[in-house]
Order: structure tokens, then C-alpha cells, then sequence
């Protein structure tokens, strides 16, 4: 089946985004397809690739980002929820002559298009927030 | 045949959205909002309940100024605006907090609860926040 | 001493009936935020007890619309009444 | 249709109220996060329709230790679990 | 004159923490136990109160491990290596959860809502969440 | 009176990031003294100087920054919070070969010591979150 997650929490704050994750690698293992993850109004901070983690502890941005590398799987960061939380892809950044960009690159800053056409394109959508 | 002149248009879905926050506290109203006009821009299949602190929403004459927010009131309007007719107020939660006709935005659909779980298991997706 | 409790969540939350349970006599409650849904409910504020007095932060009310409906016990106080509030009591307790 | 409802905090918060409000016979509860501790509280399991059926998140009851006290109606299920369950029923309605 | 000789140990304040949340699910059962800590290690007067789901925390046996999560469940021994002696549970959320104290890690001391009020009367700072 | 503020929330996502800010302005319009304000978890977020708001929307970051700068306020971010969340200076930064700073420089990354002196410091310590 293909399935798309909406995720609306940060990463350390709440369980929420490290379920997501759970779920998301659950997903992939019994070999359905992640069709979409759509990370939405503070979930956007799970895309910054400026976490520093202490070694024993989860790092949930890191740990997000390596899934969706070595899945491929089309991951992203609503725009509008994003740049006021000073998540940031590369073109944004130096628009704005902020330097690096805040989020990993294998998210892609977007619209709320792509949530709903995940809504459409998918046979379910589990929202974590 | 209909199907393929129509190659265009997205697929038709229905998409419930339950929006069960009160507005200000926190940003889950404008959330739901926005992902309810993003759905009416690719016009999908749209139903809207205001729902439990949901209903705190449609009160009349609020002033999101006051506290440096834009005013969420209008949510009403722009939703009818983007096409979305099915729009409805929890009738129970109306009542238990009692809150009348006349402190309302006008053009109200109540619904009960019996009609709203009828609306969710015929939906194809949900959102619910 | 006296303590002044903030309340921000609505009747929908555990946060008033919890701060109830371990007010004391000469304690007072500010609703603030989505709390101020409170101050136009009197069933909920029948609850509280006589001794205890009520604020509502007006800037939140503004925003909700819920001014008109402030119940008699309630009075709605600005923010520089909140800071004048902080000073009046020994300390602050906030319900979040 | 039938929708698998998730619920995610515990019985401080409305959400399991609010779901039996609008959920329907042939639909399943799947209690997750702070959640689980719906699954060893009878009194509170006793307000569940008895054509709901009723799942727990084994690892978000192992990490707090309410396993043991699992009520006979509520069933574990592993994350591989929760997968199946989401194919079992035609959506995922999820309360937090 | 005895000010002046201990000038070099920080003036003594007594501050209570109230932590009212269940492990796990949010993260603020480490931030109300992080904050007392450091209280602890500032030498001042420090009472600690499970209050409402915050009792949650006390079950015996949990294994954050399961969600990649530290285990909370030694915070009364943290506590208690601090010299935090001084902690409580709050009886009425004890009894309407049904937890029995063979559930709960052992030396823990109750207290009732009139007691938690006194405590929180007599504090000068309370940190509540 | 000498105030402290304590900020457990993010920017946006709820109304209390914006509380504290008005009620901090109250505090110094009134002739009071910010003796510190300190970003605790989620909190941290408002420190960040990489977000980018619409002109006809607040800039909770830059105005804590401007209020901050303007009165010379102490301002600390919780380290072991920022981090994890990205909200690093210049210092962590360059530590990390992470670029710029993500964080303001208004505001000083140190641990809850800055809580607990706060704590004995001030008359009135005010938690927002």
C-alpha cells in the first residue's frame, strides 16, 4: 500500500516525531511504500541539519534525514510553516544572506499542494502530531 | 471516455477536515484552515467541522489585533470564498458552551454527533486537530 | 503568603480543576491565553471558591470576542494590570 | 467504511471522549504515546462501546511499564502491528 | 557577621517543583527534573511533587529503551543522589489511577492536596509543569 | 520589582512565546527590572535569527531580539535545549563546521545555573509555556 505521514511536532518536545519515525521504518520493512512525509507547522524543525546531539542520545534530524536518503523517499518541509521557524533551504538562505541553510537537503521546502496531493495519491495518510 | 477528456483534472477525493482547537492558543486552527483551501485549490471533495473548543471560531467580533495576531473570525467567509459549502458547528459542543445563535457568525450549518461520525466513515481522509 | 495562579488552557483541559485542588484561601487566579474561555462560563467558575479572586487578561478576551460575556466574578485586567497583579501576591503559579 | 482511531494522550486530556462522540460501530481504537495509559483503566475502558476493538502500542507500553496491568480487552501490537492495522481499516483518524 | 563569613554559598531560597506530567509523551518531565537538579546543585531548599499524571512516572520497571528514550523511571534515585529528600506523590492521583504501591519504586512518601497546598504557600518560587 | 521569565515555548505554534513578549514589555514600561529571560526546551526557538517572516505578520524572534538589545536584558538560552535544536552560536558553530550561528547574539547559551541563580535573584519568576 502506499502511505503518506503528515508530521506536526518538533523533534525532543513530544514523543510524536520519534512515533513517526517508528512507524515510518515499520512501513518500509513490510514492504509498503512511503509515498510522501510532509512535515508541518513545528514538525518543520525535524528537517534542520544544525542539531548536535550528544552521542548516547537520538538524533531525530539526523535519523529522519538518513531515512529518506537511503529510501528516496519524497520528503517535504512546508514553506510557509518553515521560514518563520528559520528553516532554511540553500536558495532561501542566500536570498536572504543568512548564510548555510538551515534544513537538510534531502527535504524540499514546498506547498500545501503537495499534503494534499499526498492526501489524493496515497491509500493512507497517519498524522503524528 | 469522461475519464480520459478529463485527464486534467485531479483525482476526486473527500477529504474531512475537524478542526477542534480554539483559535490564538495555539496555530492548529490556521493549520486546519489552510490545508482545507489547499484541498479547495485542487479541487477535492471538502467537508469542514468546527468541532469541541473548535467552535470558539465562530464567535462574532473577534479582534486578533489585540494580542498581534491576524483575526481567524473571517475563517467562515473564506472558506465559503474558496468554494467549501460544507461547513458545519458542533451542535453539543455549541451547547455546552452555551453559546447562542446571536454570538455566532451568521450562515451556520449545526450538525449532531450521530452526522458527524456519518461524515468521517464516508470520508477518504480525515484530518483531525 | 499568597499566591497569584495563571491559567491558560480552556475548560477542555485538567489545568483549573488541578490548580483548584491546591489553592489556598487567599490565592488568586488570572486566566490568560485560550484560559480566558473561563471567565464566560459560570457553571465552571461556580466551582471555585468564594475567597478566591478572578482576573481575565483583556487583550486575550479582545482577541476571542468573549469581553461581552464576562461573567460579574471576573474582573478583565490589562497587562500592566498583570504586572501590578505579580507585585500584589508573593509569587506567581502558572498552569500550562 | 471503517476508521482506526489512534489516540495519543492520556485521560487527562478529552480525546478518547471526543472519539466516542463521533466513532462509528465497526471502527477500532489503537492507543499510542501517553495514550496507552487508557489500557490498564478498566473504569475508563468500560466507556467504549463493546463493537470497538481495542489495540495498545507494545513498545509505548514497555517504556512505561503498563504492560503488565493490561486490560483483558485491549490487545498488544508492535509497530509491524500498527502497520497491519492501518491496511486492516479504510483510514486512520488520529486524535492528539 | 555569620553573612559575611558565608558569603561565598549562594542566599538560600526554597523552590518547588511540580511535575505534572506523564514520562515519555512530552518532554516535560525532564525539563521539571533538570531544573531541580541544578536547584539542588545551587544548594537551595528543594521539594519535589508528582502531581496529577506526573505519578506516572514513578511505575516501577519502565524501559524507555523501547521508544529510544532514556529510562525516567530512576529519577526518584537521581533525586535522591542529589540530596533532594524532599519528594512526593500525590495521593488522590495515585488512588484514581489505581496504582498500588507495589507498582511504584519503593521510599516514596504521599501527600495530600491540603499538604501540596501548604507546600506551594510557603515555597518562594514554584515551577510547575 | 526585579522579574524573571521563563519561555518553555515555541514561536507560532502557541499564543505563550508572544505573552511573555507583551508581558516583558509591560514589565519594563512600568519601571521594573528584567533581571533575566530564559529560553527553556522549545523555547530556544524564539532565539533564532534565521526566520523570515511576511511583512504584515510578527517577527517574534526579531522583536525579542530588538527588546533584548534595547534594554540590555539578560537573555539565556538553555544550552542542553538549543543544541538539539539546532540553536547554536557562533562558538558551537564553528565547533561543528555548521557555518553562521542559527542563534541571535543577544542572547547568551549557558546552562539552568542561569535558571537557578534567576531564581534566587529576582521577586517574581514567571513561566510561560
Amino acid at each position: 500500500m502506499k502511505f503518506s505521514l503528515v508530521i506536526y511536532a518538533a523533534p525532543y518536545s513530544t514523543e510524536s516525531a520519534s512515533s513517526a519515525l517508528r512507524f515510518a521504518k515499520s512501513v518500509l520493512e513490510q514492504g509498503h511504500e512511503l509515498y510522501r512525509v510532509f512535515f508541518f507547522g513545528d514538525g518543520v524543525h525535524n528537517a534542520s541539519r544544525l542539531a548536535i546531539v550528544a552521542q548516547d542520545e537520538l538524533n531525530l534530524q539526523r535519523q529522519w534525514d538518513e531515512l529518506i536518503v537511503d529510501h528516496a523517499i519524497d520528503s517535504v518541509v512546508c514553506v510557509s510553516s518553515a521560514l518563520r521557524r528559520g528553516i532554511l533551504d540553500q536558495a532561501e538562505a542566500d536570498r536572504h544572506d543568512l548564510g548555510q541553510a538551515s534544513a537538510y537537503e534531502s527535504s524540499e521546502v514546498a506547498g500545501l499542494g503537495q499534503l494534499i496531493d499526498a492526501a489524493i495519491h496515497s491509500d493512507r495518510v497517519i498524522n503524528f502530531g | 471516455m469522461t475519464a480520459n477528456t478529463r485527464s486534467k483534472s485531479p483525482p476526486r477525493s473527500s477529504l474531512t477536515f475537524v478542526s477542534r482547537s480554539a483559535p490564538y492558543g495555539r496555530n492548529r486552527a490556521n493549520l486546519c484552515l489552510d490545508m482545507a483551501l489547499a484541498a479547495a485549490v485542487f479541487e477535492q471533495d471538502v467537508s469542514y467541522v468546527f468541532m469541541g473548543d473548535g467552535v470558539y471560531q465562530l464567535l462574532k467580533g473577534q479582534e486578533g489585533s489585540a494580542i498581534g495576531s491576524k483575526t481567524l473570525g473571517n475563517a467562515l467567509e473564506t472558506l465559503s470564498l474558496y468554494g467549501i459549502e460544507n461547513v458545519y458547528a458542533d451542535q453539543q459542543a455549541l451547547q455546552e458552551r452555551g453559546l447562542k445563535k446571536s454570538d455566532l457568525l451568521s450562515g451556520l450549518q449545526t450538525i449532531d454527533n450521530d452526522a458527524i461520525a456519518k461524515l468521517i466513515d464516508s470520508s477518504d481522509t480525515v484530518f483531525n486537530l | 503568603m499568597s499566591s497569584l495562579h495563571t491559567i491558560s488552557h480552556s475548560q477542555s483541559s485538567i489545568l483549573l480543576e488541578s490548580c483548584l485542588r491546591v489553592i489556598s484561601e487567599n490565592d488568586a487566579i488570572l486566566f490568560i491565553e485560550d484560559g480566558v474561555y473561563h471567565c464566560c462560563s459560570p457553571f465552571v467558575l461556580q466551582t471555585i471558591g468564594d475567597s478566591i479572586r478572578l482576573y481575565g487578561l483583556r487583550e486575550d478576551m479582545l482577541a476571542r470576542a468573549t469581553l461581552a460575556q464576562l461573567d460579574d466574578r471576573v474582573e478583565a485586567i490589562d497587562n500592566a494590570g498583570f504586572v501590578q497583579l505579580c507585585c500584589s501576591y508573593d509569587k506567581v503559579v502558572s498552569w500550562f
